[in-house]
C-alpha cells in the first residue's frame, strides 16, 4: 500500500513543473519512505528519514527555489533519448539482479545468517545495550560512522565555501524581514522551541534504548533554532547561536569522536575500541558510545545550522537586493 | 526568575515523561539538558510571561473542558455537512472584536476559533480577528462572545 | 478495530495525496502535505501498536514535530516569494473563470 | 475490567477512523482551499484526539501513555497555529475565498 | 605505536581536517596541513617496508574481529597506492600556499586546506579498508571535498563543471552502493576478504552479476573511463590549480584501485574474465577513449584542459592494461598509476605556476615561456617527454610493459594503439613546447614562478627520471602485486 | 513467474523508483529538480537495503524480553549513513545551484550550455 502511494508520488514528480508542487512532493515522498520503515522495522532509519527528508532537505529545497524561481521551462533536456535509453538499460540490469534474489522476508537469505545474527545475539553481552542497531552503528561498524560525521562536516565546509561571503560585505547588509509581528506564531514557538530542544537532548541521550541517537537529534536540535531563526530573522538567531562559535563546535564534534579513538590507542587498545575506556567492558562501551553519539550530535547540529544560516543569508541578501 | 523556574520544572517534566530511566547517569545527563537548555532559551530571549504561563495554569483546565464539549459539537456538524455535501455549506467571512488585553490571552482566542472545525482564524489583530467559517452559524456563534468572554476571564487576575 | 484504524488513516492518506497532486492552489498543496504529516503521525502510532512494540512513539513525535516546522518554513519562503504567488493566484483565476 | 477497557478503546477508534475519513473525504469534496481547511480540521481535533485516546485505553499506564499524551497536546497546540499561518499566509497571498452570500446558496 | 600504522595512515589527515578549520589563519592552516600529510607520507613509507617484510597486515578497528567489525587491510597492492597517493598529496601541498593566496579569496583559504586533508583522507580510507561499504563512505567523503573543491575555482564555469561531476560522481557512487547490497544480500557479509570467500558459492546467480555490473559501471563514472569521462575535461579545466594537480594525480587512480580491488579480489580474476566478457568490454573503450581523447586534445586552446584530455587518455592505457587479464597487462597498469600521478602531478603544477606568473593557461600564456619562465619551461618540456614516454622516463617504463603485455598475449593491433597515442602526444605536447620556444612573450624579461612551486614541481619532474632509470621499486612492487591479485604469488 | 513476482514485489517497487528517479536526473534540465530525482535515487537504494533486513515475524532490533525474532540491523545501521551522505550532497549540490544561479542567470541545463558557449 506505502509502496504503491510511493511509486504514484515519484511519477507525480517526474511530471511536474511547478518545482515547489515537486518540492512538496518530495516531502511527502520522504514522509512516506521514512512509514515504510517503520513498518519494516527499522526505527532508527524512519526517525532519521522522517527529519531528514521531510524535514531538512525540503526546506534547503525550498531555500533554494526562492532564489531560483519557481518553475521549469518546458525544454526536456539535451538527453533526453539517451537518458530514457540509459533508464530502461539500468532497469533492465536490476531486473536480472532480482531473478535470484531470496524472497522478500524470508528468514533462511544469506544476509539473515552470516553476520547479523551475531549482533543480535552477542552484542547484548559485549555491549550492554538493547538497541542493537545503536551498537553496531557505534561500536561494531563505529569507524564507519566516524566518516559519516567527516561526510557531514565536510558538506558543511563545502557549504560555506561556496556560499559564505567575506566579512566586511556582511556588515553591509542591512535589516532582515522575520515573521516576527506574527503574533501566534511568535507565541506559540516560544512556548515549542524549549521542549524541542529538550526532546532533542532526551533523544541524544537516549539512543542506547529505544531509536534515536546523535544524529537524530543533532537534526532535531538544528531543526529547532531554524524555527527560531524563520520566525524571529537570522540576525537575532545569529546572535543567539554565532556562527563561528558554530564553525569551531563542528570540528570539536569530529575531533571529539576522533579523540575517543586516539585515547583508547594510547591506552593500548585498537582505535576506536571503547573497552579500554573502563575496567569492566560494558561499562568502557556505555562511555565511548555516550561520549561519541556526543561528538556526532554537535557536529550534525552545527552543521545543519550553518547550512541553513548559510542558504537563508543568500536569500535575505537577493531580498534586500 | 518566576519564568526561569516555571520553565524548568516544565522542561523537566518533559524530560522524565519522556525518559523513564531513573538512573542516576540518566537523571544527571537530564539536568544537564534542563540546564542546558534553560541556557539557550535565555539567549534566545524567549523566557518571559508568553512562553512560561504561569499565571494561567490554574484557571486553563475548567476552560479547556468547555472547549472540549465545543469542539465535539462543532466537529458533529462539520462532518454531517460533508456527508451532505456542496449545497449545506455557507462560507462566510466577518472580522469579530475580541476583548482580551494580552497577546497571550488573543492567541488562546484565536487558536480556540481554528481548533473548534467549522471556523478558522486568519489574521489578528490587536483587537480584532478576521474569521472565516464553513457556515453562516459559525459566525454568529462566535459573535455571540461565549468564548471570547471565557477566554478574557483566563487573563484576568495576574 | 488497529487495522480498520489503519486502513482509514491510509485512505485519507490517499486524499490528502490527490489533493496534493490537485493543487489546484498551492496552499492547497501546503495544506494537503500537513495533512498528511499529522496523518503520518497517527499512522506510526497505530502501527506501533499494531506490531505490539508501541515503544516507539517517539518517532511519531519527531514527525509532528518537523512536520510543523516544514510547514512554518514552507509558508516563510513563500511569503518571500509572494509576489510570484499573486501572480499565481491571478493566473489561476482566469483559468477557473474560463472554466 | 479489560473487556471493557478493550471495548471503550474499539469504540473510540472506530469513530475516530470514521471522523478521520469524512475529513480526508471533505478534503476533496469542498470547493476552495479555505472549506477544506475546516475539513482537515476536523481529522486533525477530534479525530485525532479519539484516536489517540483508543491508543491511551490500550497502553495502560506508563510511560506510553505520557508519550502519547505528549503528542496529543503537540497537535492540538501545533495544528491550529500552523492552519491558522497557512491561511493568514494564503490571505496575504491575495487568494480570495469563494463566499456564498446566503440568498445566493439557496438559489443554486 | 607501529602496531597501529594502518589507522594512523588515515586518521593524521583526517583528524587534521577539523583542527585546521580551527587554526584559521591560512598560513599557520597551511603548515600544519603540510607536516601532517608529511607524517602520512613517512607512514606509508614504513606501512609498504611492514608489508614487504612481514605479509599482508589486518587491523580490527574498534577491536572486533571481522567480519564484524571493520578491517583494515594492507596488502602490497594498497600499501602501493597508499604511497602514491600520500606522496603526490604532500608534494602538491608544498606547493599550494603560493598558489592559493592568489586563486582562492582570503577567507577561504583556511577551508581549502580543511578541504583537501579531508579529501587525501577520504583517499586513504578507500584504500585502507578491507571493508567494502567502508568504501563508499570514504568515497563520499572524498567526492563531496572535491566537488567543493572544484567549485572554489575563479570561473563560473567552476561551479557547473563541479555541478556535474557531483551529478555523475554520485550516480557512481549510488551505483557502488546498489552492488554493494547486492552482494550483501547474497553473502550476508560486507568484509571483502569474506566476501571473497563466500562469493564462490553464489557466483552463478544472477544477483552477483548484476552487483557486478553495477559496481564495474560505478567505479568507471569515477574514474572516468571512455564514454563516462565527460566530467573529467571541465572539472580539471576550472577547479584552481592545485586541485587540478591534486585530483589529476590521484582522485583517478584511486578509483582505477577501487576497480582492482573488486575485480580481482572481491570477484576474482576468474570471474571477471572467465565467466564475463569483460575483456571484449573493457579493452575497446579504452582504446577509443585512448585515441579520441587524444585527438581532441590537440586542438584544445586551453592547456588545462589539453591535459584534461590528455589523462582520459591516460586512463584509456591503464584500463587497457586492466582489460587484458594478465599478470602482466595488471603490471603495467599498476605501474601507470604511479607514473602518471607523477607526470601529471609534475605538469598540473607546472601550469600553476604558469598561472601564477601569466594569469591563466591559455595557449598564447604560453609563448615565449623559454626566455620568460625557463626553469618551468623545462620543467614542463621534460614532463611532456615522460607523457608520450620517451625512454629514461616513467612514461617509457610503463608503456614498454603494456607492450610486453600485448605481446604475450598475440595482441598486435594493441601494439599499434599504443604508439599511435604515443605519436599523438607527442603532437600536443609538441605544439606547447613550440610555442613556448618560438613565441614572443608579451612581456619580455624573466618572470620566474617562486621557488615554492619550483621546488615541489621540479621533485615531481625529477622523480619522472629517476623512476624511469632506477625501476627496482616501482616494477618490483608492481610485479608482485599483480602476481599476487592474480593469485600466484604470495602477496610479497 | 507470478509467485516470483509475489515474493519478490517490493524489490520490483524499488526499481520502479529507481528507474524514475534516475530517469528524472539524467532527462530533466532543471538542476533543481535534478537534485530531487536523486533523492528519489537514492531513497529507493535506502528502501531496497532495508527491505533485505526485514525478516518475516521479526521487529525491530530493540532487545526487549520475551521477543526472539528481530530484523536484521546492519542493514539499517548502513542506511543510516547512507541517508546522512544523501543529505549532504543535497545540501552541496543545492548550494552549488544557488551559485550557478547567481553566476549565469539561469537553472536550466539548456540555457547554461548555450551560455558557456557565448563567452
Amino acid at each position: 500500500m506505502l509502496l504503491f502511494l510511493l511509486i504514484v508520488t515519484a511519477f507525480a514528480i517526474a511530471y511536474t513543473k511547478d518545482l515547489f508542487a515537486v518540492v512538496m512532493l518530495a516531502g511527502i515522498y520522504g514522509l512516506l519512505s521514512a512509514s515504510f520503515f517503520v513498518a519494516l522495522d527499522a526505527v532508527d532509519v524512519a526517525f532519521t528519514e522522517a527529519a531528514v527528508g521531510a524535514g531538512i532537505s525540503p526546506l534547503l529545497m525550498l531555500a533554494t527555489l526562492g532564489l531560483t524561481g519557481r518553475f521549469q521551462t518546458q525544454t526536456k533536456s539535451r538527453f533526453y533519448l539517451l537518458g530514457f535509453a540509459l533508464v530502461v538499460l539500468v532497469g533492465a540490469l536490476l531486473m536480472i539482479g532480482t531473478a535470484d534474489m531470496p524472497a522478500f522476508g524470508s528468514v533462511d537469505a544469506p544476509a539473515q545468517q552470516h553476520v547479523a545474527p551475531r549482533y543480535i545475539e552477542k552484542s547484548y553481552e559485549e555491549i550492554a545495550i538493547p538497541n542493537v542497531v545503536t551498537s553496531v552503528l557505534a561500536s561494531y561498524r563505529g569507524f564507519d560512522t566516524l566518516g559519516e560525521v567527516a561526510v557531514i562536516f565536510t558538506a558543511g565546509l563545502g557549504v560555506l565555501s561556496l556560499l559564505s561571503i567575506s566579512r566586511k560585505e556582511e556588515e553591509k547588509e542591512g535589516g532582515v524581514a522575520s515573521m516576527y509581528e506574527h503574533t501566534i506564531l511568535r507565541i506559540v514557538s516560544k512556548i515549542l522551541i524549549p521542549a524541542m530542544l529538550i526532546f532533542a537532548l532526551y533523544v541524544q541521550f537516549h539512543g542506547e534504548y529505544g531509536p534515536g541517537g546523535g544524529f537524530q537529534a543533532g537534526v532535531i536540535f538544528a531543526a529547532a533554532i531554524i524555527l527560531y531563526s524563520i520566525l524571529f530573522g537570522l540576525d537575532v538567531a545569529k546572535r543567539v547561536v554565532n556562527e563561528s562559535v558554530l564553525q569551531i563546535l563542528a570540528a570539536l564534534g569530529l575531533l571529539l569522536y576522533g579523540s575517543v579513538g586516539v585515547v583508547t590507542m594510547l591506552s593500548g587498545k585498537n582505535f576506536l575500541d571503547y573497552n579500554a575506556l573502563a575496567e569492566d567492558p560494558g561499562t568502557g562501551q556505555h562511555i565511548g558510545i555516550i561520549v561519541i553519539e556526543l561528538g556526532v550530535g554537535i557536529t550534525v547540529a552545527a552543521v545543519m545550522i550553518l547550512i541553513f544560516f548559510a542558504f537563508s543569508r543568500r536569500m535575505d541578501r537577493e531580498g534586500g537586493a | 526568575m518566576r519564568h526561569t523556574v516555571s520553565m524548568f520544572v516544565v522542561l523537566s517534566l518533559i524530560w522524565l515523561l519522556n525518559s523513564g530511566f531513573f538512573t542516576g547517569l540518566h537523571l544527571s545527563l537530564g539536568l544537564l539538558s534542563v540546564v542546558l537548555v534553560v541556557w539557550v532559551a535565555y539567549r534566545m530571549d524567549v523566557v518571559d510571561h508568553e512562553s512560561a504561563p504561569v499565571h494561567l495554569t490554574l484557571r486553563l483546565p475548567s476552560y479547556y473542558a468547555w472547549l472540549m464539549k465545543e469542539l465535539v459539537l462543532s466537529n458533529i456538524d462539520v462532518t454531517k455537512r460533508i456527508w451532505l455535501g456542496k449545497k449545506s455549506i455557507s462560507p462566510s467571512m466577518a472580522v469579530l472584536p475580541l476583548s482580551q488585553r494580552t497577546d497571550m490571552g488573543r492567541v488562546i482566542y484565536a487558536n480556540s476559533i481554528t481548533l473548534t472545525p467549522g471556523t478558522v482564524a486568519i489574521d489578528l489583530n490587536s483587537d480584532t480577528v478576521v474569521v472565516h467559517s464553513l457556515t453562516a452559524g459559525g459566525i454568529e456563534d462566535l459573535r455571540s462572545g461565549e468564548m471570547d468572554r471565557r477566554v478574557s476571564r483566563l487573563e484576568k487576575q495576574k | 478495530m488497529l487495522i480498520a484504524t489503519t486502513l482509514a488513516i491510509l485512505v485519507v492518506m490517499i486524499m490528502a495525496l490527490v489533493r496534493a497532486f490537485l493543487g489546484p492552489t498551492i496552499y492547497d498543496r501546503i495544506l494537503a502535505v500537513n495533512t498528511f504529516g499529522t496523518k503520518t503521525v497517527l499512522l506510526i502510532a497505530v502501527i506501533g501498536f499494531l506490531f505490539g512494540r508501541p515503544d516507539f512513539l517517539d518517532i511519531a513525535l519527531v514527525y509532528a514535530l518537523i512536520n510543523f516546522i516544514s510547514v512554518i518554513g514552507v509558508l516563510r519562503y513563500f511569503e518571500y516569494n509572494d509576489e510570484v504567488a499573486a501572480h499565481e493566484y491571478n493566473e489561476k483565476a482566469e483559468t477557473q473563470k474560463e472554466s | 475490567m479489560d473487556t471493557v477497557v478493550n471495548i471503550v478503546s474499539g469504540a473510540c477508534l472506530l469513530l475516530g477512523s470514521f471522523l478521520i475519513f469524512s475529513g480526508g473525504l471533505g478534503l476533496l469534496r469542498f470547493p476552495d482551499f479555505y472549506t477544506r481547511m475546516h475539513a482537515a480540521g476536523i481529522t486533525e481535533t477530534l479525530a485525532t484526539g479519539l484516536i489517540l485516546l483508543g491508543l491511551m485505553l490500550l497502553a495502560g499506564w506508563g510511560i506510553v501513555l505520557a508519550k502519547l499524551m505528549m503528542i496529543l497536546l503537540f497537535i492540538l497546540i501545533t495544528s491550529p497555529t500552523a492552519s491558522h499561518a497557512l491561511a493568514k499566509s494564503a490571505q496575504h497571498g491575495k487568494l480570495a475565498p469563494q463566499l456564498a452570500e446566503p440568498e445566493d446558496q439557496r438559489s443554486r | 605505536m607501529l602496531a597501529h600504522l594502518p589507522i594512523l595512515q588515515v586518521i593524521l589527515p583526517f583528524l587534521a581536517a577539523p583542527i585546521c578549520l580551527i587554526l584559521r589563519k591560512p598560513k599557520l592552516a597551511w603548515l600544519f596541513a603540510l607536516i601532517v600529510s608529511a607524517a602520512a607520507l613517512a607512514v606509508s613509507g614504513l606501512l609498504l617496508q611492514q608489508v614487504y617484510a612481514g605479509g599482508v597486515i589486518s587491523y580490527e578497528l574498534g577491536g572486533w574481529a571481522p567480519p564484524w567489525g571493520i578491517e583494515y587491510r594492507i596488502d602490497l597492492l594498497n600499501a602501493y597506492v597508499l604511497l602514491v597517493v600520500s606522496s603526490l598529496a604532500t608534494i602538491v601541498l608544498l606547493g599550494a600556499h603560493t598558489s592559493v593566496q592568489k586563486e582562492i579569496e582570503a577567507h577561504k583559504q583556511t577551508w581549502f586546506y580543511s578541504l583537501y586533508l579531508l579529501c587525501f583522507a577520504g583517499l586513504l580510507g578507500i584504500v585502507a579498508t578491507g571493508d567494502a561499504f567502508n568504501v563508499f563512505v570514504f568515497l563520499e567523503i572524498s567526492s563531496l571535498s572535491t566537488y567543493a573543491l572544484i567549485a572554489l575555482g575563479r570561473d563560473r564555469r567552476a561551479l557547473w563543471a563541479a555541478y556535474q561531476y557531483l551529478i555523475m560522481g554520485t550516480i557512481g557512487a549510488t551505483f557502488i552502493l546498489i552492488g554493494i547490497g547486492f552482494l550483501y544480500m547474497m553473502t550476508g557479509t560486507l568484509n571483502m576478504n569474506d566476501l571473497a570467500m563466500r562469493i564462490d558459492a553464489v557466483e552463478s546467480t544472477t544477483t552477483v552479476l548484476a552487483a557486478f555490473g553495477f559496481i564495474v559501471v560505478g567505479t568507471s563514472l569515477k574514474l572516468a573511463l571512455f564514454p563516462l569521462h565527460l566530467w573529467l575535461p571541465n572539472a580539471y579545466t576550472y577547479a584552481p590549480s592545485m586541485v587540478t594537480a591534486f585530483i589529476a594525480a590521484t582522485a583517478t587512480k584511486v578509483a582505477v584501485y577501487v576497480l582492482i580491488r573488486f575485480l580481482f579480489t572481491i570477484f576474482g580474476e576468474s570471474y571477471s574474465f572467465g565467466r564475463h566478457p569483460l575483456a571484449e568490454i573493457l579493452i575497446p573503450l579504452a582504446i577509443i577513449g585512448l585515441l579520441s581523447a587524444s585527438t581532441v586534445s590537440i586542438s584544445q586552446p586551453l592547456i588545462k584542459r589539453m591535459l584534461a584530455y590528455s589523462s582520459v587518455a591516460q586512463i584509456g592505457y591503464i584500463v587497457l592494461g586492466i582489460g587484458m587479464g594478465s599478470a602482466l597487462g595488471l603490471t603495467a597498469s599498476l605501474l601507470h598509476v604511479f607514473n602518471h600521478a607523477m607526470m601529471k602531478g609534475g605538469l598540473f603544477l607546472a601550469l600553476a605556476a604558469v598561472t601564477y606568473r601569466m594569469g591563466g593557461s591559455e595557449i598564447g600564456h604560453m609563448r615565449g615561456l623559454a626566455r620568460t619562465m625557463p626553469l618551468t619551461f623545462w620543467a614542463f618540456v621534460l614532463g611532456g617527454l615522460s607523457l608520450i614516454g620517451v625512454p629514461l622516463t616513467v612514461g617509457f617504463v610503463s608503456k614498454w610493459y603494456l607492450i610486453l603485455a600485448a605481446i604475450e598475449l598475440g595482441w598486435w593491433p594493441i601494439v599499434i594503439v599504443v604508439l599511435v597515442g604515443s605519436l599523438l602526444a607527442v603532437l600536443y605536447v609538441g605544439r606547447v613546447v613550440e610555442t613556448g620556444w618560438f613565441g614572443e612573450p608579451e612581456k619580455p624579461g624573466r618572470n620566474e614562478a617562486p621557488p615554492s612551486l619550483l621546488i615541489p614541481l621540479w621533485i615531481l619532474i625529477a622523480a619522472n627520471f629517476y623512476f624511469g632509470i632506477d625501476t627496482r621499486l616501482t616494477i618490483g612492487v608492481a610485479e608482485n602485486a599483480a602476481a599476487w591479485l592474480m593469485g600466484g604469488g604470495s602477496g610479497l | 513467474m507470478i509467485e516470483q513476482l509475489l515474493s519478490h514485489y517490493n524489490y520490483w517497487v524499488v526499481i520502479i523508483l529507481m528507474m524514475v528517479g534516475f530517469y528524472i536526473v539524467v532527462a530533466q534540465g532543471n538542476l533543481v529538480k535534478k537534485v530531487v530525482g536523486l533523492n528519489i535515487f537514492q531513497t529507493s537504494v535506502f528502501i531496497f537495503y532495508i527491505s533485505v533486513g526485514k525478516v518475516e515475524g521479526g521487529t525491530a532490533p530493540i532487545l526487549v524480553e520475551g521477543v526472539d525474532v528481530y530484523s536484521n540491523p546492519l542493514p539499517h545501521v548502513l542506511i543510516l549513513t547512507a541517508i546522512v551522505v544523501g543529505i549532504a550532497t543535497t545540501a552541496l549540490a543545492l548550494a552549488l545551484v544557488i551559485r550557478i544561479k547567481e553566476a549565469y542567470g539561469s537553472v536550466e541545463e539548456s540555457e547554461l550550455q548555450i551560455r558557456d558557449q557565448q563567452c
